[in-house]
């Protein structure tokens, strides 16, 4: 039975909540509440979720890596990090929705689905049991597609929700397809048990819980945008009001990876057979299709989005390598914290750019960089960071990350190979954050400054610092980041 | 061995799988997708589980199927009778649809699954009771939430008029 | 002493929010001296630490990529002190010529005065303010670039070194974009990528190493013998990595642009402090720390250089535009160093580094001599120059010299490096026997022939003939050019007389390296 | 028992990869909720029949929450043609398609 | 006489003061110059003199046979040393170059005299004699280096001085082309091409320095001599030759022997001033000392043993094949300082024939001794005839020949003092320093008793009867015959031609007054120089000289020490060319046009000759057309196309295609989405399952 007082029971009591109570008390005021104090309640939620997580980090009642319980959720590091990496996200989009929800119809709903779906994503992390990550799992992307398709009157906004779901649905319908397989044949949910289930796993009945962990690929991998299955990413990120993109791109994602790591990478390394190449050969697909498509993307958002494609694949490096070298899971956790911040900010500063502006076009983001200097440092500052260049947060996780493929050379001899594609493919997608940079600063010239969305400021602000302050020094990070890797090299590798 | 009870369940889902795909009515399409969740109700009787199967009419075949056949009335009436499709996309379909059907049926086929059979009584309904009250309910919570998002987000979806006007994006 | 190099290398990024904030609120000049005297300081401290012997400091960092330090040893302290030595002089000749940039940009590009609808002006911005504003942002952009220089080549971790070594890059990228000449944008963009390109490519060198290792920092890695594994894959990928930051032949595309967009006091940072960190790193990573694959592979290093030397030559024969002119020139001279540190040999290493120090100083003058012509003459095409030794005296004189120094001819600092650098290549080649080795030495010297044809053709088509009938009101540059000018061509011909300065340092350095 | 459990996964196969071609090929959003459906109800019947044949309770708890949860989305995906109809009059995924490149 | 290092403070002093004291004055005229650019001259003037007079100083130790050798540390990282060594060699080279120099500066005060760049001037001259003095001077062959590339510089400053390129600065006849090839050039062009020949042969220098420095760990004249060791490995590997006769590539670059001969000529676009320098003191007789400088050293070598042969030989034939190609190019050339300049490397080619024959023949100092002697001579003839010919130039105003004529009553001191001078080039016997120096060479190479000794012999007599017509061809153009319509259109508009102001003329006037007066004692002085070398190659290098006893009877006993055969082919030589150059130029009984023209083979061979043996246009063909040809040829289709098109615009090009074809699978149709998924499905398990 699991502690009332553990991280996600509180967390889940927390923001659950408020998130039902939100459109209850919009409904008994008769809808006159304002944004602000929607917005407010919700970050109260969600600041004391983030400070509750760091409360029992700091008094060490949490439990180092990952680690499986015998119950549905575990308390441990692993889910600590991606709850910071999810609240930060939450906390992101919420503030960048107090201006752009702004004149728009039920906040109290738009909060509440951000609470819930918030939930969900934290709940993926802890999550050890594949019935409670499943339910994590819809209650993470239920409420998202309702947010998407939140602009009622946008057709695309219509049309990226409808694509969203239905990619979405046959994702969910695959996962738990891939959850029956590995049931069957393990005779239990708990992944733990799964786990143990495969490593004594008779030969023949190998090649099914191969299937099911590429049913678990396709179905994680489609919110990770992982190629081929990130056909819906791109367009659901462009129609998605901007800072449901941000979620979307810096919060479910990262479930996403929270899944995969628990499950595929525990479940494939039990397995022990030569999944890792398969790995990397999506990862590498999954970055080079994200950049390219990337160059030529006219929109903001839309490149972002290809952008976030492209990173998966850099997620995707160490998680490939996980068995063969200790610092490729520790990369990819680090990434996905740094991805969540850089692409929260950059997604949020766009959110910033469609309210003040009503354009995501880059054409006619000229001059950004004079008509909104603050929003404009942010955005340079997040592409930058997710163009990996030094001293940002976003260096540090790439150098992690081709540190550990080059280290799995010692092992493995793709493992260079994927460190070359991942820097030549980093090195390409400067071409097009440059892009966007030269666009900003170097035309343009005669705009003038108008007024910037003070919650976009605080956002753009606190990511600033942030990336900087990881970039000159990283070292908690890292040291939680180790904290927070599952073990899996000692337990399993052949 | 396969029963002729079995055999007639099995047809009769695939069969009304394929007409409610295929069927040129949306409505009779629907109806075919009732048998379909029926069949598969009757597997689970099949397999000891009336419990499950009793849950799996109640939703789908009580509410889910019929939600859908309101929202079909709902519809203008050409738009429940299919279009054209794309043949290219429709040879490519059925294409996809039996590789994966060979290549995963094989799959299974020739892997231990076969050769599972079992004589042991089928598990107690109580014991799904205490799953869910001891060991699945945080679970059970967070279902709970996702069921109270999408009917509020479904809800808010599908109300026809807002206090506010949606501003539209400009570009 | 303490903190010396430390605050070196972060006075100035600290204190460019203070330059910008200078340029804007307190105007150009201040901006100018200001950044002045912080770069003066810093130099000093710098040469101060250099005296003596190795100056090290420590500071923890990571634990996982090892601790952050900086180091002034025989090698790294030419390299520093050459590098703020020009950012220091360069900041006062910046004011003359990007006023004259910023000038040119109001009549381009100033925000045109907003107009309300009754015809009255609402809104327009005066000269003085454009100017003190854009002065403001370039001298903070300008800290910060010498910044990361410096701290490329005091690093004493390879990840520390590759951050500096990308986060010059940052404000070089900034700083071409806005203030460099058509086609800016697109330059900037192709230097920042082509650069980044070479710099993940070390990338992956340096993590080779370091994780062959175990650690990253210097002073563990040259004490481990690293694995023969996949020491020669690391090396390449070093060796090409730099090679494009050295612009060596075949990577050497991205620099004609650069070099020829650049507003020229960032030119003639970017060609003779910029790149030939490259060859800084080459010595570091290469010669220092693998010193197996280093023998290896130095032949093949040698011939890339040769033909960096000759090709760069070539092309700078065929340019028209000063400062490609120069650019290949770079490219040329780059390759000089490229064969110097194939060598094998002390003198030829330490001639190489001799060689960094005078490209320096030779190609430093000869950018800043573009800049006086950019903007006292209006004509940077050698078609529309000629004659001007009579007109900007000072200049022309500074010019030979820079142009003396780039051929190698003595007393200035260009023979120094040149002769160590050649007798380096011919002893190793007599003591191996390498027919191969003799036969690149000749090329070599050949090649000095080809770099005096185009420089002393440069010098005769701007400064010497007849002069065009437009020209014939120009003046000499201001104080500001000259005396910077002035101080590096007395700096160049007193290392070419005097070499010790240098050489003391560099000689133990390297002969301890060849030695272990 | 007299059937084997690979007959029902084999069921459950064919149901998938006929949900699977429906997705693919529709055009009707509600002909492709069914789809999604079928797709569901596949993995709800391999779900049962390992529980089954195991025997383990677990297998019927997740298939009661998988038609819960099914039910949810298909409440959200009803909506959404609800919202998508009202704009254009048309529920044809197929013409849905102004974000693309 | 005993040799020892003697370096007693005041006498280093001065050894360091000859070469440094020009430098100083480089530096301080241009800061002078700001204050009265009148006094640059002065200042100019007062420190060639001192330079000139601390080479003095030492002149006494000389003849006594001491030597000064002076150090301080220079690169103290690599142990190398700068010092100054001044032995009875470098200290009467000082002493000519201090002295003639000191002349050409007085001179330079009226020749440049309003010339609004004379700070530049003096600035370059003073350079130049520093370098050269720094040549004389070091001690080691990189210091030397400085000096040598220094010098170079100063050439490419001064040849260029007139850097506005005038039509009057220009040399050659424009419009004239050989071979597609320009011979009309400008001041710029010949700066730039002297620079860069002369570095042609200061690459194979520096390349022959290494070798040695290689082996022998040192530059250092004394170091090497001390050890020999070093030269015995080099010899083992076959090095030692070519490592000497890269170094004497250096001299033949400086010194314009072939086949880097071409840039003299163009060199005559400087101020006469300067061609006087460069012939008669510094430049070309840089490469004449360096050969001075290491010959001993390495026939020592010899002596010890090692084969050195070829290289000497090496030396000869290319002194005596310049010294023939030139003086046959100087016989048709119309310009009068062109011609002069032909003489010069002619000469040099005598020097060095001589030098080398030295080397080849029993008795080093015997050649050593005349090939020294000769550029003595030379320094003081060629730097009176050449500051002769500046005054003509400075009051005709023009380079031409054929513009001159009948000057001989106008100009009547420069007329005598060229003859005087053009004697001493000529060789006329007996009473010209040029006569005794030649007549050495002759007998030394007659002497030598070499295989080769025979046809050298043969060319240099040729060539002095070529000497001979060509100096009377250009003095009998000058100042016999008609007057040009040049000067008759001058006198007609209203310039009045007269001497040259006494500040020029007195130079040239004291150095044609010597070559007559240390002729008339020639013999004795040679004999001087020759028991002084004999005494320091002996002490220096262990060089020793077989005595050979000559009685010393009668009145006409210092003649029996004359090889008559020598004497006589000199005499012959003198009578042949001066009377050819007597009946077509000064009697002018044969039109020398007509006579050309009158004969196929004369026709042929004056076009040859007149285009100077097509070797200019040669080299410009092969190694400034071509490669430049070739740049534009890399330029065009390479670098322009394959790197900057292929890499730039291709790269970005084929990333825009790739971008094209990912997002042209982004059809925006939900369906091809779901089925890709479907198909992604179907992927993923394969490789899995694979």
């Amino acid at each position: 039975m699991i502690e009332l007082t553990s991280t996600p029971i509180i967390i889940l009591a927390i923001l659950g909540g408020v998130g039902v109570a939100l459109p209850v008390i919009s409904i008994a005021m008769k809808e006159r509440g304002t944004v602000a104090s929607y917005g407010i309640v919700t970050l109260i939620a969600l600041f004391a979720s983030i400070g509750y997580v760091l409360y029992q980090l700091a008094l060490d009642h949490v439990a180092p890596a990952a680690i499986f319980s015998q119950d549905v959720l575990a308390d441990d590091a692993f889910g600590s990090l991606f709850a910071i990496a999810m609240l930060i996200v939450a906390i992101f989009t919420t503030v960048g929705s107090f201006s752009y929800m702004k004149n728009k119809a039920n906040p109290s709903v738009y909060f509440s689905l951000i609470l819930l779906s918030t939930i969900g994503m934290v709940l993926v992390a802890y999550a050890t049991d594949l019935v409670m990550l499943f339910v994590a799992w819809e209650l993470m992307s239920i409420p998202t597609y309702i947010l998407v398709g939140f602009l009622k009157k946008d057709p695309i906004s219509n049309e990226a929700a409808i694509k969203y779901f239905l990619f979405g649905a046959l994702a969910s319908a695959i996962i738990i397809y891939g959850i029956s397989l590995a049931y069957g044949i393990t005779g239990s949910t708990n992944i733990g048990e799964v786990i143990q289930g495969f490593m004594v796993l008779d030969a023949n009945l190998i090649p099914i819980g191969l299937l099911a962990v590429g049913m678990f690929i396709a179905g994680f991998g489609f919110k990770m945008g992982l190629v081929p299955f990130h056909m819906w990413l791109p367009d659901a990120y462009e129609g998605a009001p901007p800072t449901i993109a941000a979620l979307l791109a810096a919060g479910t994602k990262k479930a996403g990876f929270a899944a995969a790591l628990r499950v595929i990478v525990m479940g494939a390394v039990a397995l022990s057979l030569d999944w890792t190449l398969a790995l990397g050969i999506i990862a590498v697909m999954t970055m080079t299709v994200g950049n390219i498509a990337a160059i030529m993307q006219k929109n903001l958002a839309r490149m972002l989005a290809y952008s976030s494609i492209g990173h998966a694949g850099y997620i995707l490096i160490g998680l490939s390598i996980a068995p063969f070298s200790t610092i490729g899971i520790q990369g990819s956790l680090f990434h996905i914290l740094n991805h969540a911040v850089m692409k929260g900010a950059a997604f949020i500063a766009v959110a910033g750019i469609v309210t003040a502006l009503a354009v995501t076009h880059i054409e006619k983001i000229k001059g950004l960089g004079r008509r909104m200097p603050i929003t404009a440092l942010g955005l340079v500052i997040s592409l930058l960071a997710l163009a990996g260049v030094p001293p940002l947060n976003g260096f540090w996780s790439k150098l992690m990350l081709f540190a550990s493929a080059i280290d799995a050379g010692t092992v493995v001899w793709w493992g260079p190979w994927l460190a070359v594609a991942g820097v030549l493919n980093s090195a390409l997608s400067l071409a097009y954050y440059g892009w966007i940079i030269r666009k900003m600063y170097f035309e343009g010239e005669t705009e003038k400054r108008i007024k910037e969305p003070r919650a976009i400021i605080a956002v753009m602000i606190f990511s600033i610092i942030f990336m900087v302050t990881i970039g000159v020094y990283p070292e908690p990070i890292i040291q939680f980041t180790e904290f927070a890797t599952p073990a899996i090299n000692v337990a399993f590798t052949p | 061995m396969v029963d002729a009870l079995f055999l007639g369940i099995a047809v009769l889902t695939i069969v009304s799988a394929i007409a409610a795909l295929e069927m040129r009515s949306l409505i009779y399409g629907g109806l075919a997708l009732m048998g379909t969740l029926g069949g598969i109700a009757g597997f689970f009787i099949l397999l000891d589980s009336p419990f499950v199967a009793l849950f799996q009419i109640a939703v789908y075949v009580g509410s889910i199927a019929v939600l859908i056949l309101f929202v079909i009335m709902l519809v203008k009436s050409e738009l429940i009778f299919q279009k054209k499709e794309d043949p290219k996309r429709r040879y490519a379909g059925i294409a996809l649809m039996l590789i994966l059907m060979i290549c995963l049926g094989a799959v299974i086929f020739n892997s231990g699954l076969s050769s599972i059979t079992t004589e042991e009584p089928p598990v107690d309904y109580k014991e799904i009771g205490e799953d869910f009250l001891i060991y699945y309910w945080p679970a059970l919570i967070a279902m709970a939430l996702v069921l109270a998002g999408s009917i509020t987000g479904a809800l808010i979806l599908a109300r026809r008029q807002d206090a506010v006007e949606d501003e539209q994006r400009t570009d | 002493m303490e903190y010396a190099l430390l605050q070196a290398v972060f006075l100035p990024l600290l204190l460019s929010p203070l330059a910008y904030i200078i340029g804007r609120k307190v105007g150009h000049t201040a901006a100018t001296w200001f950044t002045f005297g912080l770069l003066l300081y810093c130099t000093i401290l710098i040469i101060t630490a250099s005296i003596g012997g190795t100056y090290e400091e420590h500071y923890p960092w990571t634990e996982l990529f090892g601790e952050f330090g900086f180091m002034l040893d025989g090698l790294a302290a030419p390299f520093a002190i050459m590098i703020y030595v020009l950012c220091t002089i360069l900041a006062l000749y910046s004011k003359p010529y990007m006023l004259h940039k910023f000038h040119e940009f109001f009549k381009e590009q100033a925000p045109k005065p907003v107009y309300q609808s009754d015809g009255t002006v609402l809104e327009s911005v005066s000269l003085e303010k454009f100017v003190n504003r854009q002065s403001g942002v370039y001298y903070a952009l300008f800290l910060v670039f010498s910044m990361g220089m410096l701290g490329t080549v005091l690093a004493t971790n390879l990840i520390e070194f590759y951050i500096f070594f990308e986060v010059m890059l940052i404000p070089a990228f900034l700083l071409i974009g806005f203030w460099g000449d058509h086609p800016r944008r697109r330059v900037a963009l192709m230097f920042f990528f082509w650069t980044h390109v070479g710099a993940v490519i070390l990338l992956l060198g340096l993590l080779a190493i370091g994780l062959n290792v175990g650690s990253f920092d210097f002073a563990d890695i040259n004490e481990t013998d690293i694995p023969p594994g996949i020491l020669l894959a690391a090396a390449v990928a070093i060796i090409i990595g730099l090679g494009v930051k050295l612009a060596a032949f075949g990577f050497h595309i991205w620099l004609p642009y650069a070099h020829g967009s650049a507003p020229t006091p960032i030119s003639a940072l970017l060609s003779p402090a910029m790149i030939g960190i490259g060859a800084y790193a080459l010595f570091r990573l290469i010669v220092e720390f693998l010193p197996q694959t280093y023998a290896d592979l130095s032949i093949w290093i040698s011939i890339w250089g040769v033909a960096t030397m000759f090709y760069g030559g070539a092309m700078a024969l065929m340019q028209d535009d000063i400062k490609r002119v120069f650019a290949y020139s770079s490219i040329s001279q780059m390759g000089y160093l490229l064969f110097g540190i194939g060598s094998m040999s002390t003198l030829g290493l330490a001639g190489a580094e001799m060689m960094y120090i005078s490209h320096a100083l030779g190609k430093g003058l000869l950018f800043m001599t573009a800049g006086v012509l950019i903007v006292h003459v209006g004509a940077r095409h050698l078609s529309k120059l000629g004659g001007l030794a009579g007109k900007m005296p000072i200049t022309a004189v500074c010019a030979f010299i820079g142009a003396l120094t780039i051929m190698g001819v003595p007393p200035t600092s260009g023979f120094m490096g040149e002769w160590m650098l050649f007798y380096g290549v011919l002893e190793t080649a007599l003591e191996e026997g390498d027919d191969l080795r003799t036969l690149l030495f000749a090329l070599g010297l050949v090649a000095t022939v080809l770099t005096m044809s185009y420089i002393l053709w440069m010098f005769k088509r701007v400064f010497l003939g007849k002069i065009p009938e437009n020209l014939s009101k120009v003046k000499d540059g201001s104080w500001y050019m000259l005396a910077p000018m002035m101080v590096l061509a007395g700096f160049t011909i007193v290392v070419g007389i005097y070499p010790d300065i240098f050489l003391q340092k560099i000689m133990p350095y390297m002969q301890g390296v060849l030695g272990g | 028992m007299s059937n084997e459990l690979i007959d029902f996964v084999i069921v459950s196969v064919a149901l998938l990869a006929i949900g699977i071609y429906g997705l693919s090929v529709k055009r009707n959003f509600i002909r492709m909720l069914f789809a999604v459906e079928i797709v569901i109800n596949a993995a709800n019947l391999n779900l049962v029949a390992f529980a089954r044949f195991l025997p383990h309770s677990g297998g019927q708890t997740f298939a009661l929450f998988s038609i819960a949860i099914a039910a949810a989305e298909v409440a959200v995906g009803l909506a959404l043609i609800i919202v998508a109809y009202r704009m254009y009059k048309n529920i044809d995924v197929a013409d849905f398609r102004s974000l693309k490149g | 006489m005993a040799t020892e290092i003697i370096a007693t403070e005041g006498d280093a002093m001065f050894a360091w003061l000859i070469w440094i004291l020009p430098f100083v004055a480089a530096l301080i005229i241009p800061a002078v110059a700001k204050v009265s650019k009148l006094s640059t001259g002065r200042v100019a003037i007062g420190f060639a003199a001192m330079s000139a007079i601390s080479a003095a100083m030492l002149f006494p130790m000389a003849l006594e046979g001491h030597e000064i050798h002076s150090q301080v540390d220079w690169i103290s990282a690599i142990g190398l040393k700068a010092g100054v060594l001044a032995d009875p060699l470098s200290i009467i080279m000082a002493n000519v170059v201090g002295w003639i120099s000191f002349l050409i500066i007085c001179y330079s005060t009226g020749y440049m005299k309003g010339d609004k760049d004379i700070v530049r001037f003096w600035f370059w001259m003073m350079f130049f004699i520093g370098s050269m003095q720094l040549i004389v001077l070091s001690d080691n062959l990189l210091q030397l280096f400085f000096g040598w590339e220094g010098v170079g510089l100063a050439s490419y400053a001064l040849i260029a001085f007139w850097y506005r390129d005038k039509a009057k600065h220009h040399v050659g006849k424009e419009g004239r082309t050989v071979l597609g090839i320009m011979e009309y050039y400008s001041p710029t062009h010949s700066g730039m091409k002297a620079f860069i020949m002369t570095k042609v042969g200061d690459v194979m220098m520096l390349a022959g320095m290494f070798l040695i420095f290689a082996f022998a760990g040192t530059f250092g004249f004394k170091e090497l001599l001390a050890d020999t060791a070093w030269a015995v490995n080099m010899s083992a590997e076959g090095l030692l030759v070519p490592a000497v006769v890269l170094l004497f590539g250096g001299a033949i670059g400086k010194s314009a022997q072939f086949p880097l001969n071409e840039w003299l000529l163009e060199a005559m676009t400087g101020p006469t001033a300067v061609s006087a320098l460069i012939h008669a003191a510094t430049m070309v007789k840089a490469g004449v000392f360096l050969v001075a400088r290491l010959g001993p050293l390495v026939f020592a070598l010899g002596a010890a043993g090692i084969l050195v042969d070829q290289f000497f030989e090496i030396i000869a034939w290319v002194g005596a094949f310049t010294a023939l190609l030139l003086a046959t190019q100087a016989m048709v050339n119309p310009e009068i300082k062109k011609v002069l300049a032909y003489s010069t490397g002619s000469q040099i080619g005598y020097m060095m024939m001589a030098l080398g024959i030295a080397g080849l023949s029993e008795q080093f100092v015997d050649g050593y001794t005349a090939g020294f002697y000769h550029m003595i001579s030379h320094a003081m003839f060629k730097a009176s005839l050449f500051m002769a010919a500046g005054s003509l130039l400075h009051v005709v105003g023009s380079r031409f020949m054929t513009d001159m004529g009948g000057l001989r009553k106008k100009m009547r001191k420069t007329y005598a003092f060229m003859w005087a001078a053009g004697l001493g080039l000529m060789g006329a016997p007996f009473i010209t320093t040029g006569f005794w120096s030649k007549d050495a060479i002759f007998a030394a190479v007659y002497e030598s008793g070499n295989e080769w000794a025979l046809p050298i012999f043969i060319i240099a007599v040729l060539t002095a009867a070529i000497t001979a017509f060509y100096t009377t061809r250009m003095m009998g153009l000058v100042f016999f015959g008609k007057e040009s319509k040049h000067i008759e259109k001058m006198e007609s508009e209203g310039h009045h031609i007269h001497d040259a102001p006494r500040s020029m003329w007195i130079p040239y006037g004291i150095l044609a007054v010597l070559t007559i007066g240390i002729g008339v004692i020639g013999f004795s002085a040679e004999g001087g120089i020759h028991e002084l070398f004999t005494e320091y190659l002996d002490e220096s290098f262990g060089i020793q000289t077989p005595h050979i006893d000559v009685e010393i009877s009668g009145s006409l006993g210092f003649l029996s020490g004359l090889n008559p055969i020598a004497v006589g082919a000199s005499l012959v030589a003198f009578a042949v060319g001066f009377g050819l150059g007597y009946i077509f130029y000064i009697g002018r009984w044969v039109d020398p046009v007509k006579f050309i023209n009158s004969n196929i083979f004369f026709y042929a061979l004056h076009k040859v000759i007149l285009n100077r043996w097509y070797l200019n246009a040669m080299i410009y063909w092969g190694f400034v057309i071509a490669p430049l040809w070739a740049a534009r040829a890399i330029w065009r289709y390479f670098e322009k196309t394959a790197i900057d098109t292929g890499m730039n615009t291709g790269l970005e090009r084929s990333v825009r295609f790739g971008a094209k074809v990912v997002q042209g699978t982004q059809t925006g149709v939900a369906q091809s989405y779901l089925f890709v998924f479907g198909a992604g499905l179907l992927f993923v398990v394969l490789i899995l399952l694979i």
